[in-house]
């Protein structure tokens, strides 16, 4: 911090850490922080799982009949794979590939669509079935206490997932136009650390969600 | 001495076999914790007066607590917290856990109002008859929000959740009249859910209980007077579900968020504005209306009015329904407030 | 920058190609109806995975330090709340819950008078 | 660096004057000017709670309506708690003092994300005033608790004031995430972990807690929201739901919610504690591991809100043992501080008169708090006015308490202007005496079995709750007093110069009020921050009236 004793300094006010490299460091762990309040606010929906899994045991298990599993398995394939190649463009833009980074960025980009494109048919099924939240339940097939509060808590879980996918998608397009613009490089990459960061944590979510909603 | 302390803290009387073993344990947290506090202001006080500075600054040495009074300050509280903890928790899981002889009652919280009713019958609204001595087993469900059913004078209090049953016991130990409180926050007429507990002694609770069951005063059946109604009055009962005015006005004499329709017809009713007025067709047909018009007294201004809501058929089925809910026998007394005098022994 | 060029884009792909790898085997373990143990072992395979991502693709391991510490409170608290939370449920003394039916294919305007009740206790003594 | 009394004339602008107009205020990204416009809003917040507050004890004066009815009441005690509690406690000392001094205080020119600390204003005074919008247009009557089913059963129109508390509960995540990111990476050289302010250690305790527990109260929020809009029936009986699992949900963010209320006004008293007897902590790390203890094991014991709601036996035995283990770390804060006083060079002052209540009622509060943990005892007390005089105790008098201290003693340092001493005392003295006489006839209330938000009781009642409002009064008078002579001051008090306290604060050493980045040089801290054994090293203690 070199100032001129007394004057008003005159360094931009975003550079008040000492160097690039403490100020990522800084960038990174308020980005953990971040990420922990995330895991927190889903643990309350994978709370209220549990204690209706504990108070309807049978229910939970036979639940998976009722899901299309294929398009589940599918999506999880696909987060998984758009989880890679969002790795692969921060790894290329930390080598100072920018315009590789973009383009595995766009791939990225495309693969969240298919996730939410996927997503939606799978909910399109659910509301032709009447396997609708709340109040709105009425699904003749699986017409037992405490269905509705399984769909509820499918609905409530993966959508509250899928806005993190919206935002997702939104962040590495804002990435990927920047990177374009060859505002990132091996020197500074920061925002597209922390955008992929992002964006796996809404991967880790699905990896979390997709097993007991679908599998067990 | 532990009456002397129960007068200091304003505490109610001790009425069950619960009240003495959680006094006891108040009384042994109170008095140490006024014993420590005191000692707390003092040392304060006193350190106030010895290390106050003058004008000058004084330099004051430099000490830092050796390891073994950090334990200490650790140590000793949670000897005392864990001790008090652990003795309450006895009390806790005795409350919580009733003798199988016990006498069941269900009680069922309501805005704004207790009913409680005994497996044989017959059920009662706003007012519990025990008998002392005996534990009794109160099994509590709601039927809209939480409730808790709260008696200061045993101090017993649980919740009653909707959907759900949760169980308290308790043991009168003289006979006498007991209020009830809710202690849950309920809605607006929260602070006059009130009912109370009568505590008989044995003889007299069996004889009470044989009258009540051979002629009931009041005994709650709801669904007995449909077959009693005529077609208009049927008609009547479901637009009055449908236009939910059950929401609001009971059929079985408690007071609601509105006055009960039983015996309602015909009745002299004293209003808010003053006055009083029969409660005859034309008044019913007001009130449907224009309900702020002329509002009882003792009821909130907050029906709606269902002008151009009701047709005149319904208007008229459901004044039909209304004239028929009249008390086969006499009203049920009202539910009383309680008198909280001193009791008699 | 620290690390940055330790983490090749094989690595990348070698921790890829086991993360599809576990979520095939997560898939196919539930073909085999493990019944007690499907959930333990579901979640498991979810956690090795969490940590893959969270170690390689999130550079955790490049981190020591704040956000390792960060990320294993957050883990800690989630335990906490689960757990607490499934603890006393499960010790309450069952059954709590009245006996069913539950009206499950209700809908909005069908409930005439509030929401749907058990039968009153003097009609149904459990 | 050590200028003399003489010299202690700021050079330079201040971070008042830096800059000039209004806009450079709204659009600043500095800590100083953002934690000055927080505590504007808190103070109106405050005074908009405490408005209320003396409303309801004026309808408790007598049995029956007073002045309002009940559907009023049950109104403005849900706005009174609605304000207090969300919008005005848990952001007051963190948003306000914690955003000025956190950075002075490890000798950094900002905090680590200043934008975002901008953002965190804006949200905050967005979310209270959709809060407020919809308190008053909805007629919100559910407490501030928003217990279910009766939220999601109310007529009354809650969705605003559920997103109100939402987005303030946003703001102080962001606050959270730039506090722990500051105290990381931001000390200055030499500042190792236990050099650390014992203030900042708070706010470090607190921001944790703010950053774990918020994001569970903004998603069972959003469950009733849900709740209300489509019938969601998670916490509803009728369709399988279970209410309790609400009361769980809202406890874990609500309990730990109380030590972000707590916890800074503590980190407050741990600083004057030592500035005004002159002595080292008496011990720092017992104060630093009661910090974290705290942060930590508060989050193990929110079930004891829920002894008579229908918990299982076995889950109130456990919760009921954990809540033991939280209050033995303010037991061994108090006997701390208690023992810093010992053999001090004590000068009384107003702050420090708010620190000699702070101990005393926070002793009585906590020691009530721990009589309400025990289950037995619970099964009398809960939900009745013991309770809310518990947490009165803690919230006005050690919280609210910590918070006039905290104003008192950093006054001259935000403003650079000094307050009539002896106004200030007298008020202090008059405030803990109305706070007593306020609340402690509501333990007594309590233990005759009053229950909580009741707008009318039994006549047996009323003269406790007379002698209540009586003190209220007094309560509310002394408030009027400090809102004067403060405002009075800071147009016309005294400069303050550099230290009046003579404090060896690592904020004292830069200009009162400090230039716009803090420090004229990179600061240097060679002592750690309480060292108050050596004779001062700037020696300008200002010992005036």
């Amino acid at each position: 911090m070199p100032l001129e004793d007394g004057t008003r300094p005159v360094v931009p006010r975003a550079f008040h850490f000492g160097d690039e490299s403490s100020r990522e460091d800084a960038a990174h762990l308020g980005m953990w922080i971040f990420i922990a309040t995330e895991v927190l606010l889903f643990a309350v929906l994978f709370t209220a799982y549990a204690l209706y899994r504990l108070t309807y045991p049978d229910l939970f298990q036979r639940a998976p009949a009722h899901m299309d599993v294929f398009l589940g398995t599918l999506n999880t394939f696909v987060l998984v794979t758009s989880s890679i190649v969002v790795a692969l463009a921060v790894d290329s833009v930390r080598k100072g590939r920018d315009f590789a980074g973009a383009a595995l960025l766009a791939l990225a980009v495309l693969l969240g669509i298919a996730f939410l494109s996927i997503k939606a048919a799978e909910y399109a099924k659910h509301v032709r079935d009447g396997a609708l939240p709340g109040a709105w339940y009425a699904y003749e097939a699986f017409a037992v206490p405490g269905a509705n509060l399984y769909f509820t808590l499918y609905w409530v879980m993966t959508g509250v997932h899928a806005v993190h996918v919206l935002v997702g998608v939104s962040v590495l397009v804002t990435l990927m136009l920047r990177t374009l613009t060859g505002e990132f490089g091996a020197r500074f990459h920061t925002p597209v650390a922390l955008g992929g960061m992002y964006w796996h944590l809404v991967d880790v979510i699905w990896l979390f969600l997709w097993p007991l909603l679908y599998l067990t | 001495m532990s009456e002397l302390l129960r007068r200091i803290l304003f505490l109610p009387d001790a009425a069950s076999s619960l009240a003495p073993r959680v006094d006891r344990l108040h009384f042994f947290i109170i008095v140490t914790t006024f014993i420590v506090g005191a000692g707390i202001g003092l040392t304060g006080l006193i350190f106030l007066v010895r290390y106050r500075r003058g004008r000058a600054e004084a330099l004051a040495p430099v000490m830092t607590a050796p390891a073994w009074l950090e334990a200490a300050f650790a140590g000793v509280p949670l000897a005392f917290f864990l001790l008090w903890g652990a003795l309450g928790f006895q009390d806790y899981i005795w409350a919580r856990t009733p003798p199988r002889e016990a006498l069941d009652v269900y009680v069922t919280g309501k805005q704004w109002m207790w009913k409680f009713a005994y497996p044989g019958g017959p059920g009662m609204v706003g007012v519990l008859h025990v008998p002392t001595g005996t534990p009794v087993r109160l099994l509590l469900t709601s039927r809209d929000v939480i409730h808790s059913f709260y008696v200061p004078a045993f101090r017993v209090k649980m919740d009653a959740l909707p959907g759900r049953y949760t169980e308290i016991w308790f043991e009168a130990v003289r006979p006498g009249r007991y209020r009830v409180l809710c202690a849950e926050y309920c809605g607006l007429d929260h602070s006059r859910m009130r009912a109370e507990v009568v505590a008989l002694e044995p003889g007299a609770f069996e004889t009470w209980r044989a009258r009540q069951r051979s002629e009931p005063t009041w005994a709650s059946g709801e669904g007995e007077e449909e077959s009693l109604l005529g077609p208009l009055a049927a008609e009547g009962r479901v637009v009055a579900a449908k236009q939910g005015c059950l929401q609001c006005h009971t059929l079985d004499g408690t007071p609601h968020i509105g006055p009960t329709w039983l015996g309602l017809y015909g009745r002299e009713e004293p209003l808010a504005s003053g006055g009083s007025v029969r409660a005859d067709v034309a008044y019913l047909t007001e009130s449907m209306m224009d309900p702020l018009a002329k509002v009882v007294a003792g009821y909130a201004p907050v029906m709606p009015s269902f002008h151009g809501r009701l047709s005149a058929a319904e208007v008229g089925a459901l004044i039909e329904f209304i004239k028929s809910l009249q008390p086969e026998r006499p009203e049920p007394p009202p539910v009383q407030e309680p008198d909280y005098g001193p009791l008699p022994r | 920058m620290r690390g940055g060029a330790r983490h090749g884009g094989v690595q990348v792909l070698v921790v890829g190609g086991v993360l599809l790898g576990l979520a095939a085997l997560s898939f196919g373990l539930s073909r085999l109806h493990l019944g007690a143990w499907a959930v333990p072992v579901a979640l498991g395979i979810a956690l090795v995975k969490a940590a893959l991502i969270a170690g390689f693709y999130m550079h955790l391991t490049e981190r020591p330090g704040g956000p390792r510490l960060v990320v294993g409170t957050a883990g800690v608290f989630v335990v906490i709340l689960v757990g607490l939370v499934l603890a006393e449920a499960s010790a309450r003394i069952w059954p709590t819950l009245p006996p069913g039916p539950f009206p499950v294919t209700r809908l909005p305007g069908k409930d005439v008078e509030g929401p749907p009740r058990v039968a009153p206790p003097w009609r149904q003594p459990p | 660096m050590a200028p003399s009394h003489a010299e202690g004339a700021p050079r330079g602008p201040s971070y008042l004057n830096a800059e000039q107009g209004l806009w450079s205020w709204l659009t600043t990204h500095d800590h100083k000017r953002i934690g000055v416009m927080f505590l504007a809003v808190l103070l109106l917040m405050f005074l908009l709670g405490g408005v209320f507050a003396m409303a309801l004890r004026v309808e408790l004066l007598t049995p029956g309506d007073t002045v309002m009815g009940r559907l009023a009441y049950n109104r403005a005690f849900t706005v009174h708690g609605v304000v207090m509690v969300w919008l005005f406690l848990i952001p007051s000392i963190p948003t306000s003092f914690g955003n000025f001094l956190l950075p002075l205080m490890l000798g950094a020119r900002d905090v680590a994300f200043p934008r975002l600390n901008l953002a965190s204003f804006y949200l905050y005074v967005l979310g209270a005033t959709m809060t407020l919008w919809g308190v008053f247009q909805g007629g919100v009557d559910t407490g501030w608790t928003f217990y279910t089913p009766y939220s999601t059963a109310t007529g009354r129109d809650l969705l605003p004031v559920l997103v109100g508390v939402f987005v303030v509960g946003f703001s102080t995540i962001l606050t959270g995430i730039n506090f722990i990111t500051t105290v990381h990476t931001m000390r200055a050289p030499g500042i190792t972990w236990m050099k650390v302010p014992l203030f900042v250690w708070a706010l470090y305790g607190t921001s944790i807690i703010q950053v774990l527990a918020t994001p569970v109260l903004g998603m069972v929020l959003a469950l009733v929201a849900l709740e209300r809009v489509v019938g969601a029936g998670l916490f509803d009986p009728g369709r399988g739901g279970d209410p309790l699992l609400y009361q769980h949900l809202f406890w874990f963010y609500s309990h730990p919610a109380v030590y972000i209320m707590i916890l800074p006004g503590m980190g407050v008293i741990s600083e004057t504690v030592c500035a005004f007897s002159r002595k080292q902590p008496f011990s720092y790390r017992v104060i630093v591991w009661s910090t974290v203890g705290i942060s930590f094991v508060g989050f193990l014991t929110w079930g004891h809100h829920m002894f008579v709601s229908g918990q299982s036996t076995f889950g109130a035995g456990a919760f009921s043992l954990l809540s033991m283990l939280v209050a033995i770390f303010t037991a061994m804060k108090i006997f701390t501080w208690l023992g810093t006083l010992y053999r001090g060079s004590l000068w009384v002052t107003t702050p420090f008169t708010y620190v000699l209540g702070f101990i005393f009622l926070l002793f009585f509060g906590g020691m009530s708090g721990v009589a309400v943990a025990v289950t037995s005892a619970d099964l009398h007390w809960h939900d009745t006015y013991f309770v809310v005089a518990h947490f009165h105790f803690i919230m006005v008098g050690a919280s609210l308490m910590a918070f006039l201290a905290a104003l008192h003693y950093w006054f001259p340092k935000m403003s650079g202007r000094r307050y009539p001493e002896g106004m200030g005392i007298g008020t202090a003295v008059l405030i803990i005496f109305g706070f007593i006489a306020t609340f402690l006839p509501q333990f007594l209330l309590g233990n005759m079995g009053m229950p909580r938000r009741y707008a009318d009781y039994p006549d047996a009642f009323q003269p406790l709750h007379v002698a209540s409002t009586a003190g209220a009064s007094l309560l509310g008078f002394g408030f009027l007093f400090v809102a004067i002579y403060l405002g009075w001051s800071l147009r016309h008090g005294r400069a303050a110069g550099r230290n009046p306290w003579g404090s060896e604060g690592y904020e004292w050493r830069s200009d009162s009020p400090p230039p716009e980045f803090n420090f004229h040089a990179p600061p240097v801290f060679p002592r750690p921050p309480h060292d108050y054994g050596r004779p001062s090293a700037e020696g300008e203690v200002d010992h005036a009236a």
